[in-house]
């Protein structure tokens, strides 16, 4: 770098989409094909995967089996869905998912990563003071309760099954996956009894 | 490629900050540099995903903590496509009235020299240490966990080794493993006696371990 | 404690730039902040030079890229007197006319188990490896090095270890070994033939090696 | 950090001084000596040490021996000289110094350390890629001769005796030091024939 002053970060990402379409390389429809996409991948996907094999014995035994069809049996599928595996949490161990070299994530049932999953915090803290991390999150567990951190390294994309919470009994797969957010999928947060 | 991207276990960072109902992006640009991330790499076919990665580890460390993560992905893809000769640099940086800085060069010799590993070589329950290696180039185990020895807990599939087709290398596929490591064994003092880290890494980054 | 100080074969970083006919201080506040550094160790005795040491460590690590050294001295030395209630942060920011960005707090556990080792286990020519530890508190073993074999090459006097020193432990002195690794071992495909690096390393940090 | 702006580091440099003189935990004095010090502490010291090492080959035995005890009789001892190895440059083998987790140097020959051995850019890189480094620094080795950098992570602090540039066998001890700069003494440089 020159002792110029650095481009404001608007102007350089125009300035690469503008030459990008000028010289044919790409179409404003491809930029915007990915942009219809990434409104498709959201968290209410993953909700809706949890709530299900939370009320499908089967559905949650294919899902444990083999995510990636399972999900996408209900449409979840597509890039950075192409293997999934499901995280079952119990009530002795509590699952977390990070990727602490970029922010891989399973956009289909997760949507992209907010912001503070792809933080440097985030990335290189959780997978050495996990527990310190989750309280700092709000999320307190107890001792007694292991913690098994995910390491997004491959091309595995993870989603968290948590536990669903009690009193939960009486209702229908619409409102129990309305209890599951996106921070509950990655594994920073419980299902709640109160609604997203 | 030892650099700031491998972030896990790094200390000195403060608190996570959760920003509640947090939009998918927050500005335009966000979007549309996502959009050309994926765009680049699924239709104009630029370059590979492992390329992408390296790209981005290639940034001075200084610019990546500085950087939003959209700005990461911005500047890695279009590091690639300057390099490649799609785009010029000159050119984009009149366009933007400003400097617009790239990632650093590849280094020399980036390619790996990891015996490919065709068959799997481990299974659930085995015990395995990933090798203490440290490639100028890319390479997708974290520096937490090389010396280490842990438990396989599953077998994927097998999946391009990112070693190679980072550097255009002849593209061979391996399986990887979910690789449990007790928290105790990777930071003595600090681990929780019932925690664990799991580690997803190709064939060629393991050996058999007796202990 | 791994952070953003242990630079040692971290890539993605450019040319080095040499100033010619350089000064030892560029502005008056570097030659300040260097003389405070050094009095209040030896006139003040407020803290040693490891508790220092280890104060920079725990800066940001964007801060600390982004500072010129002298303002990592200032930072890790402030940060210590803060913390030892000798200065007061908001006074210093109210007189400094904004915010003052210390370095994060000692990680909880930070103590070194590390057995003393009152004799001297090796002598010149001995094959060692660094133990592939990776404490919260402060340690001197570069990253680089751990988990690697060298040959000792001389044997230096005991000095305080560091790793218990630095968190107000025992006082205990060690030998410490210069220790030659090949710079092939240590990067494969980087390292020349005829190039090695030597590490100052205290006798707790290594184990003998038969290879 | 709040989101209010960092304060300058002068004025941040000058609360820090003010408050400790003002709380009489030190006093303008002590800062002073310190200052004075640092004038003292130059790599002109240790070019005089090299210059006699080349003249006087018992004295050249001694600092190979004992170089804290050796620099200390040509009055160079003091803080960070407590315990100082010379490293004799060869036809074979060239040396070079670093530190690369903080900016170690054996102050009382070398001076205190100019910003470049400071950087990053030096801590990272030398240790990894020694010979391009040098390079880049304008110092091109044969392959055929060895480098070896030495780390700094100890209480050792190191001086490189680089060799005795040839053509210079007319020249006395202050001519010869005047060949040797603070770069010579770290290992990225040659001892010139031209004067520094």
């Amino acid at each position: 770098m020159s002792d110029q002053k650095t481009a404001d970060i608007q102007r350089r990402t125009e300035a690469v989409k503008d030459q990008l379409i000028r010289k044919g390389l790409l179409a404003e429809e491809d930029v915007q094909h990915f942009l219809d996409l990434a409104e498709e991948w959201k968290p209410e996907n993953g909700a809706r995967v949890v709530a299900r094999a939370w009320t499908d014995p089967e559905f949650r035994q294919r899902l444990l089996d083999d995510a990636t069809s399972a999900c996408a049996e209900m449409g979840y599928t597509g890039l950075q869905g192409e293997y999934i595996v499901a995280l079952e949490n119990t009530p002795e161990l509590h699952n977390v998912v990070v990727c602490t070299q970029c922010s891989c994530t399973a956009w289909p049932v997760l949507g992209l990563p907010p912001d503070w999953y792809k933080s440097p915090e985030y990335r290189a803290r959780v997978v050495r003071q996990p527990r310190r991390v989750l309280s700092e999150m709000g999320l307190e567990l107890s001792p007694d309760i292991g913690v098994r951190v995910w390491e997004t390294s491959a091309e595995t994309r993870y989603m968290v099954i948590p536990l669903r919470p009690s009193g939960t009994e009486a209702l229908g797969v619409d409102d129990l996956s309305a209890l599951v957010t996106r921070e509950a999928l990655i594994g920073v947060a419980l299902a709640s009894q109160c609604e997203r | 490629m030892d650099s700031i991207h491998d972030l896990g276990g790094m200390q000195g960072f403060g608190a996570v900050r959760v920003e509640r109902d947090e939009p998918v992006f927050h500005e335009p640009w966000q979007a549309t540099a996502f959009a050309l991330m994926v765009a680049t790499q699924v239709v104009m076919r630029s370059h590979n995903a492992d390329e992408y990665r390296h790209s981005i580890e290639r940034m001075s460390p200084s610019h990546y903590l500085q950087a939003h993560y959209y700005e990461r992905v911005l500047t890695g893809t279009t590091t690639l496509l300057v390099e490649k000769g799609l785009l010029d640099l000159q050119d984009l940086e009149a366009r933007s009235g400003g400097v617009f800085p790239l990632a650093a060069p590849v280094a020399e010799n980036p390619m790996s020299d990891r015996v490919p590993q065709t068959e799997a070589r481990f299974t659930e329950g085995d015990r395995v240490r990933v090798l203490p290696i440290s490639p100028a180039g890319h390479v997708r185990a974290p520096k937490f966990c090389r010396g280490h020895v842990g438990t396989v807990v599953h077998r994927a599939p097998k999946f391009s080794f990112p070693d190679t087709s980072a550097h255009g290398g002849e593209r061979r596929k391996e399986h990887t493993y979910h690789v449990e490591f007790s928290a105790q064994a990777l930071w003595p003092r600090e681990g929780g006696a019932n925690d664990s880290v799991v580690v997803d890494l190709w064939d060629s980054y393991l050996e058999a371990a007796s202990s």
